[in-house]
C-alpha cells in the first residue's frame, strides 16, 4: 500500500463551527477530530443540538450564513483541505466527491420537477455525462432498487411513497459516484420495516470504496449498520471507537448511560436507567467537562477542565474518570 | 385535472350567483329602489308604469327572479341617461379599461418581481432596504393624489406627457404609472416573502449540496416554486387594478368603464351603475378562474390528481 | 436538527418585560401616528382658526414661506379663504373616527365569521366560505360607491360601507388562522378535558389569533383611511363643508396648476398617516407573528 | 399485572372507522374511504398497560382518537367501566371526560402558548372539581411536584420549558382530573434519547402511585414491550396479533409480527439482523388488499390468503392471532 492509499478518505481536524447570534455565540461544533476510511460506515450519534448535523454541513462548507461560520480546523478529503478551496472549486466537490442525504424525504425533493430531472441534475452540473443522460439516471434509480425505474423518472415526487422518496434521495446522492456520502438521519421519518430496507441499501452502497458518515440519534441503527461510532455531546466528540468496543465496553459515562437508558427488545422488563437533568444550553455550556452536571461521578477536576482525548486500544475518549470497560454506571 | 377544473368552474358559478344577489340587494338598500330607477322629473303615471315594468309591485323573491331572468337573457336594464340598454354601453368601454389595467399590470409585475427576487436573494442588502422603503411608500400614497402630482409635474410643468385622453401610447404613460404604483409595491412584497419562504426549504439546501450555482438555484428551483403563490397574489393585484381604475380614469379622463360608472353615479343612472358593478365582478371571477387553471398547470400536485 | 440552523430564535432565553418588547419600535412612525391621534382628539382646541370660517377676501393665500404668505395661515388658505392647517387638523378627526370604527366593524364581523366557519367546519364553513369568496370577488370600491349613492351621506354611512366591504378580508385570513390553531394538539386536549365549545373558542382559539388580528387591523387601518379619502375625493364620502382630507383634495384639484398647496398638503397628511400605520403594522407583524405570514 | 380482573376497565368491541373522501363526480359509485380501523377489539384491565404497535397507516392513532371521543366511529362500541361511551351526553359524558385523559406526542403543540402553567394545570380541576383560589393553587403545586417540576414554575409559560419538561407538564395536566386511565399517543417519540427514560420511568411511577391504566400507542416496539402488560399488533387497521408482553419476543406467531421484530434495530452489535428485511411497501388504506391485508408482503402467503380474510383466533391463553397458517404451518 502506498501512503496515499493508507491515508483516510476524510480526515477532520479540530473543526470548530460557531454561530454568532444576537443572544450570544453558539459553539455548535467545538473542536472535533475524526476520520472516515474508504468503504467504511462511521456512525455519528448525538441528541438534538449536539452539533452532529453541523458537522455534515461544515464538510460541505454550507453552514447557514451569515450567523454560522467555520472558525478553525481542517477538512482533508484525499489530501485536499476543503476549507482552503474557493467557493467555485468547492461547488465542484459538492455533489461530485461528497454527496449528502437529508432527513426528510418529503421536503427535500423539489415538488415541481420530475424525479428524473432531479436525479440527472447533478450529472449535468458536473459534466459527468458519458453517453446517454437518461440511461445514467435510470441506472442510478435501479441501483437503489426503485421498481420500474425507466417509467418512474417522469413522475413527480408526490407520486412516490416516503420510503421510495428516500431512495430517490439516495439515487441523487450516488448519481455522480461520490467518494464520501453524508447521511443526516435518513431513516428518522421512515417506518421500521422501510428503515430496515434502507439500511440494507446503505450496506450495498458501501460495497465499493464509498465512505459513509451516518448521522443518527438511534443507537440501534448504529449497532446494526456501522463499523465505527463517534458519540457527540454538546459540540464535542466524547468517545469514538469500533462499534463492538463502544457498545460493549464504553469508557465515557455519557455513552454508557445512553446505552443503558434505551429499552432493548426482548430484554426483561426493568426500570430504565435515566440520565438526570437536561441537555446543556448551547449558549452557555457548563465549564469543564460539558457532561459533568449530569454525570454521577463528576468531581472538582471534571468541573474545572475538559480532558484531552485519550486512546486505549480501539477507543478514544475524553473523560477524567473513564469506566473500566464494563457496561455499568454507578449512580 | 378535469375534476379540478370542473370544481373550480362550479365554485365560480356559485360566486357569480352570489354577486347577483348582492347587486340586486344593493338597489334595495335605500328602501324604495324605484327612486333610483326613474328620472327625478318623472310624473306619477310614469313612475307607476316603471314600477310595473320592473315588477317592483311584486314580493322580493319574485322581483329577484325577474331580475335574474333578465340577466340571463343579457338584459341588465336600460340606462336612464342614454336611454339605451346598459350592457352594450358598459362593454363598449371595457377595452379601454383593460388596456389601462394591463399596462399597469405589466409595469408592476415587471418591476415588482425583479425587485422582490433581488431583495430575497440578499435579505438586508441595499436592494432589499431600498425595495422595502419603496414598497412601504407605495402602499401609503393615495392613487388620486399621485395622479394629481403626476399631472402637475409631468403634464403641466414638464409637458412630457398629455394629461387626458387615450389616443396614443403617450396618453397611457401617466395613468398607467399612477395606477401601477400601488401594485408595484404589493408585488415587491409578495415576491420577496414568497421567495424567502421557498429559499428556506430543504430542496433548496439539496440543490446547493448537489453543487449548483447559487444563481441557478434561485432561477430554477426557487422561482419556479415561488411562482405559485406569486401568481395567486398577482391575480388579486389585477383585481385591485380594475378597482383603482375607477379613480384613475376619473382623474385622467380615460374613457373606460370606471369613469362611465362614476359619471353614472352622479347622473343617478342606477341601472348603468348596477351593470358596471356586475360586469366588473364577472371580470374578477373570470380572472380568478383563469389563475386557478394556471395554478393547476404550475403545480404538479394538482395536475396529477 | 433544524434547531441549530437558527439558534437565535429557538434557543434564546425568553425575553421578558414590557420594555424589551418595544425594541426596534419604529419611533418615527409611532410619533407621527401619535401626533395624528392628538390632533384628532384635541382638534378644535389647538387649531388656529375655525376650519369652516370662509372669507373670500383672503382666498388662495400661499403657505407662509412663499411670497404673499402669512404666518397666521401657515399652510395657506383655500379657494374660500379657509385656513388649510385648521382644516387638516379637523380632517384628522374624521379620518381617525372613520378608520378606527370601520376597522372595528370589519374586524368584529370578520372574526366572528372566521371563528364560526373555521371551528365548526362542514356546511357552516362551506356557506360562509362562499359568501366570503363572493365578497372578495366584487370590486369593493365600486360596491362602496353604489352604497354611498344609495344611502344617505354621513360618517356613519361611510363606516358601515367600509365595514361591509372590508370584513371578508379579515374573515379569510383569520379563518386560516383558526384552522391552524384548531389542528393543534392543545385544542384536542381541551376537548378531552371536557371544556365546552364556548370555552375552547374563548380561552384557546381567540387568544391565539389575537396577534394576527392586531397585525391585520393595523395594516387595514391604513387601507381604510385610504378608502375613506378615495370616497370623499369622489364626492361620495363625508359631505361638505366638512373638512375630510379626500374632500379637500378634490376641491383643490381644479386649482392645482396655480395653487398647488390646496392639493399637496392634504395628500401629505394622508400619506404620512397611512405610512405610519403601515410601518407600525409591519413592525407588529415581525414582532407578533414569528412566521411573518403575508396578511 | 394480574389478568384475572372480572370486568375490564376499557372494552373495545368491533371498532371500525372509515374516513370517506369527497364524493367523486361519478355519483353512482360509492365514495372511496380510508379504512383506518377495521373491527378491532381488545380490553384493558384496571391498573394495566395495553400497548398498541403499528407502522404508519395502521390506525393506532385513530383508535386513540376514538377512545378519546375526538372522532365518531363508523361501527362498533367502546365501553368504559361497563358503560358505552359513544352515546354519552351530559353528566355521564362529563364524568368520562374527567376519568380518561391523554398525553400526545408533540409537547410543543400540547399547550396554548398564551396560558401560564397555573392556568394549564388549574383549568381542569376548576371545571371538574370546582377548585378555586387557594385550593386551586395548592393543587397546581401538588401536580408539579408529582411530575418532578419545581412548584415555583407555576407562573411560567410553556415555551420556557425544554421538551422533556413540557412532556412532564402534559402528564401533570392529564392527571389533574384524577383520571383512571390515560391514553398515551407516542408519549416519548419526540423526545431526546436521554430524556425518554425519564418520562417512561415517571409514567411507571405514576401508574403505581395512582393505580392508573394506560393505553399506550407507539411505533417503537422496544418501548412498548418495556412498558406494556398486553400488546396488540396493528397492520392496516387490523389487529393481527395480541399477546402478553413477554410472549411477543418469545413466541411471535403472525408473520408480520415477526418481520416487525426483526426490523427493529437492536442496540447491540453482537445481535445484528441476519434475515433480509421485509420487502415491499405498506399498501394504501384507501384500497387495502383483499383477504389477509398482509398477504402482499408476506413471505409465507398462500393463494388462500389473497381470497379469504383470516379470523382472529385464540391459540393460547391471552394470545390471539389472525393468520391462516396458525396454528400449524408457521414454523419458528
Amino acid at each position: 500500500m502506498t501512503a496515499a492509499e493508507r491515508a483516510p478518505l476524510l480526515q477532520v481536524r479540530d473543526l470548530r463551527t460557531y454561530f454568532y447570534t444576537r443572544a450570544g455565540v453558539v459553539k455548535a461544533v467545538d473542536g472535533v477530530d475524526f476520520a472516515v476510511q474508504r468503504g467504511e460506515i462511521v456512525g455519528l450519534v448525538g441528541e438534538s443540538g449536539s452539533g452532529k448535523s453541523n458537522v455534515c454541513l461544515s464538510i460541505l462548507n454550507l453552514v447557514p450564513k451569515p450567523a454560522g461560520r467555520i472558525v478553525s480546523g481542517e477538512i482533508v478529503l484525499e489530501g485536499t483541505n476543503l476549507l482552503g478551496l474557493s467557493e467555485r472549486a468547492m461547488r465542484t466537490v459538492r455533489g461530485r466527491d461528497v454527496a449528502m442525504i437529508l432527513q426528510d424525504p418529503l421536503s427535500s425533493l423539489n415538488p415541481v420537477f420530475t424525479v428524473g430531472d432531479q436525479v440527472g441534475e447533478a450529472l449535468r452540473v458536473h459534466g459527468r455525462v458519458s453517453g446517454d443522460l437518461r440511461e445514467r439516471v435510470i441506472g442510478a434509480l435501479q441501483k437503489v432498487h426503485i421498481p420500474g425505474a425507466s417509467t418512474r423518472l417522469r413522475d413527480y415526487p408526490h407520486q412516490f411513497s416516503g420510503g421510495m422518496r428516500q431512495r430517490v434521495m439516495a439515487a441523487i446522492a450516488i448519481s455522480c459516484a461520490p467518494k464520501l456520502l453524508l447521511a443526516d438521519e435518513p431513516t428518522t421519518a421512515l417506518d421500521v420495516t422501510i428503515q430496515a430496507q434502507f439500511l440494507q441499501l446503505m450496506r450495498e452502497l458501501r460495497e465499493g470504496d464509498l465512505g459513509i458518515l451516518y448521522v443518527t440519534h438511534d443507537l440501534g441503527v448504529v449497532a446494526q449498520l456501522c463499523d465505527r461510532v463517534l458519540v457527540m455531546y454538546a459540540g464535542q466528540i466524547v468517545e469514538s471507537g469500533t462499534v463492538e468496543q463502544v457498545f460493549h465496553a464504553p469508557r465515557h459515562p455519557y455513552t454508557a448511560a445512553l446505552i443503558s437508558s434505551v429499552p432493548v427488545l426482548g430484554a426483561k422488563r426493568r426500570r430504565l436507567y435515566q440520565i438526570e437533568g437536561q441537555p446543556p444550553n448551547p449558549l452557555a455550556p457548563p465549564a469543564g467537562c460539558r457532561f459533568h452536571p449530569r454525570c454521577p461521578q463528576a468531581d472538582d477536576q471534571c468541573r474545572a477542565a475538559m480532558p484531552e482525548p485519550a486512546t486505549d486500544g480501539n477507543v478514544t475518549y475524553r473523560c477524567w474518570h473513564p469506566l473500566n470497560g464494563r457496561l455499568s454506571v454507578t449512580p | 385535472m378535469i375534476r379540478y377544473i370542473l370544481q373550480r368552474l362550479g365554485q365560480s358559478i356559485i360566486t357569480v350567483w352570489g354577486i347577483s344577489i348582492v347587486v340586486f340587494m344593493l338597489a334595495r338598500l335605500s328602501g324604495d329602489p324605484l327612486l333610483l330607477l326613474v328620472p327625478p322629473e318623472a310624473t306619477k303615471a310614469e313612475v307607476e308604469q316603471i314600477r310595473r315594468a320592473y315588477s317592483l309591485d311584486k314580493p322580493l323573491p319574485q322581483q329577484y327572479l325577474t331580475y335574474v331572468r333578465g340577466v340571463l337573457r343579457g338584459d341588465f336594464g336600460t340606462s336612464l341617461r342614454f336611454n339605451e340598454p346598459a350592457l352594450p354601453l358598459v362593454l363598449k368601454r371595457l377595452p379601454a379599461s383593460l388596456r389601462l389595467a394591463s399596462a399597469a399590470m405589466v409595469i408592476s409585475a415587471g418591476i415588482g418581481i425583479t425587485v422582490g427576487v433581488l431583495s430575497a436573494a440578499r435579505p438586508g442588502g441595499w436592494v432589499d432596504r431600498f425595495g422595502k422603503a419603496f414598497a412601504m411608500l407605495g402602499q401609503s400614497v393615495p392613487v388620486f393624489w399621485l395622479g394629481i402630482i403626476l399631472i402637475l409635474v409631468f403634464g403641466v410643468r414638464l409637458r412630457w406627457f398629455p394629461t387626458s385622453g387615450s389616443e396614443t401610447w403617450r396618453h397611457l404613460v401617466l395613468p398607467a404609472a399612477a395606477l401601477g404604483w400601488y401594485s408595484t409595491a404589493a408585488m415587491t412584497r409578495i415576491t420577496r416573502s414568497a421567495m424567502l419562504d421557498v429559499l428556506d426549504a430543504d430542496y433548496i439546501r439539496l440543490a446547493h449540496i448537489k453543487g449548483l450555482h447559487p444563481f441557478k438555484v434561485i432561477t430554477k428551483h426557487a422561482l419556479r416554486n415561488a411562482s405559485i403563490p406569486i401568481v395567486t397574489l398577482a391575480s388579486l393585484q389585477f383585481i385591485a387594478l380594475i378597482n383603482g381604475a375607477v379613480v384613475t380614469e376619473t382623474i385622467f379622463a380615460w374613457p373606460g368603464m370606471g369613469r362611465l360608472m362614476v359619471d353614472a353615479v352622479f347622473a343617478r343612472d342606477f341601472p348603468l351603475v348596477q351593470t358596471a358593478v356586475f360586469v366588473a365582478s364577472i371580470l374578477f371571477v373570470a380572472t380568478n378562474f383563469a389563475v386557478d387553471l394556471l395554478y393547476g398547470y404550475l403545480n404538479p400536485r394538482i395536475a396529477y390528481t | 436538527m433544524t434547531a441549530l440552523t437558527q439558534p437565535a430564535t429557538v434557543l434564546a432565553p425568553a425575553r421578558r418585560g414590557r420594555l424589551a418588547r418595544l425594541r426596534n419600535l419604529p419611533w418615527l412612525a409611532g410619533s407621527i401616528l401619535l401626533v395624528v391621534l392628538l390632533l384628532g382628539a384635541l382638534g378644535p382646541a389647538i387649531a388656529p382658526h375655525n376650519p369652516r370660517d370662509a372669507d373670500l377676501a383672503r382666498s388662495l393665500m400661499p403657505p407662509a414661506w412663499s411670497e404673499g404668505g402669512s404666518w397666521s395661515y401657515p399652510l395657506g388658505t383655500d379657494q374660500q379663504g379657509r385656513d388649510i392647517l385648521s382644516r387638516i387638523i379637523a380632517g384628522a378627526r374624521i379620518s381617525l373616527i372613520v378608520g378606527f370604527m370601520a376597522v372595528a366593524v370589519a374586524g368584529g364581523l370578520g372574526s366572528l365569521v372566521a371563528l364560526l366557519g373555521g371551528y365548526y367546519g362542514g356546511w357552516v364553513d362551506a356557506v360562509l366560505g362562499r359568501i366570503v369568496d363572493t365578497m372578495l370577488s366584487m370590486p369593493f370600491l365600486m360596491v362602496a360607491i353604489v352604497m354611498a349613492q344609495v344611502l344617505s351621506p354621513g360618517i356613519r354611512t361611510i363606516v358601515l360601507i367600509l365595514g361591509f366591504t372590508y370584513w371578508a378580508t379579515y374573515a379569510r385570513v383569520l379563518r386560516g388562522e383558526v384552522l391552524r390553531i384548531k389542528s393543534q394538539d392543545f385544542v384536542a386536549l381541551a376537548r378531552v378535558g371536557g371544556c365546552s365549545t364556548l370555552r375552547i373558542l374563548w380561552r384557546y382559539i381567540l387568544p391565539n389569533m389575537v396577534n394576527t388580528l392586531i397585525v391585520l387591523a393595523t395594516l387595514q387601518l391604513g387601507a381604510t383611511i385610504l378608502a375613506e379619502a378615495t370616497l370623499s375625493f369622489l364626492g361620495l364620502g363625508v359631505p361638505p363643508p366638512n373638512a375630510a382630507w379626500g374632500l379637500m383634495l378634490a376641491e383643490g384639484r381644479q386649482y392645482v396648476t396655480y395653487a398647488w398647496w390646496l392639493a399637496v398638503f392634504p395628500g401629505i397628511a394622508i400619506m404620512l398617516t397611512v405610512l405610519s400605520a403601515n410601518m407600525l403594522g409591519d413592525w407588529l407583524r415581525v414582532r407578533l407573528d414569528p412566521k411573518q405570514r403575508q396578511v | 399485572m394480574t389478568q384475572t380482573a372480572i370486568t375490564p376497565l376499557l372494552e373495545v368491541n368491533q371498532l371500525t372507522k372509515r374516513f370517506p373522501l369527497r364524493r367523486s363526480l361519478a355519483l353512482w359509485r360509492e365514495p372511496p374511504a380510508v379504512r383506518a380501523v377495521e373491527q378491532v377489539s381488545f380490553q384493558i384491565n384496571e391498573g394495566a398497560t395495553y400497548g398498541l404497535v403499528g407502522e404508519s397507516g395502521s390506525g393506532k392513532s385513530t383508535i386513540a382518537r376514538l377512545v378519546l371521543l375526538l372522532e365518531k366511529p363508523t361501527a362498533g362500541e367502546v365501553r368504559f367501566a361497563g358503560e358505552s361511551i359513544f352515546p354519552m351526553r351530559g353528566r355521564p359524558l362529563r364524568a368520562y371526560r374527567s376519568r380518561v385523559q391523554a398525553v400526545f406526542q408533540d409537547p410543543s403543540s400540547s399547550f396554548s402558548p398564551r396560558m401560564r402553567v397555573s392556568e394549564i394545570l388549574g383549568e381542569l380541576p376548576m371545571l371538574h372539581q370546582g377548585l378555586r383560589g387557594q385550593a386551586r393553587r395548592e393543587r397546581v403545586s401538588g401536580l408539579l411536584e408529582l411530575v418532578g417540576l419545581p412548584p415555583a414554575y407555576a407562573g411560567r409559560f410553556p415555551h420556557e420549558f425544554s421538551g422533556g419538561q413540557r412532556q412532564r407538564l402534559a402528564i401533570a395536566r392529564a392527571i389533574s382530573t384524577n383520571p383512571r386511565m390515560l391514553v398515551l399517543d407516542e408519549p416519548v417519540s419526540a423526545l431526546d434519547v436521554s430524556i425518554r427514560a425519564q418520562v417512561l420511568n415517571l409514567l411507571a411511577d405514576l401508574q403505581q402511585q395512582l393505580g392508573l391504566s394506560y393505553l399506550l400507542i407507539a411505533h417503537d416496539l422496544a418501548i412498548v414491550q418495556q412498558v406494556s402488560d398486553m400488546i396488540g399488533v396493528l397492520y392496516l387497521g387490523h389487529l393481527v396479533e395480541e399477546c402478553p408482553s413477554e410472549e411477543l419476543t418469545a413466541q411471535p406467531l403472525h408473520p408480520y409480527t415477526r418481520a416487525l421484530l426483526s426490523a427493529v434495530p437492536v442496540p447491540d452489535p453482537a445481535r445484528r439482523a441476519k434475515a433480509l428485511p421485509l420487502q415491499g411497501e405498506i399498501p394504501s388504506a384507501l384500497d387495502p388488499p383483499p383477504g389477509c391485508v398482509f398477504h402482499t408482503r408476506c413471505p409465507l402467503a398462500l393463494p388462500r390468503c389473497a381470497a379469504e380474510e383470516p379470523p382472529l383466533i385464540t391459540v393460547a391463553p391471552h394470545h390471539q392471532v389472525a393468520c391462516h397458517l396458525v396454528p400449524g404451518q408457521v414454523s419458528p
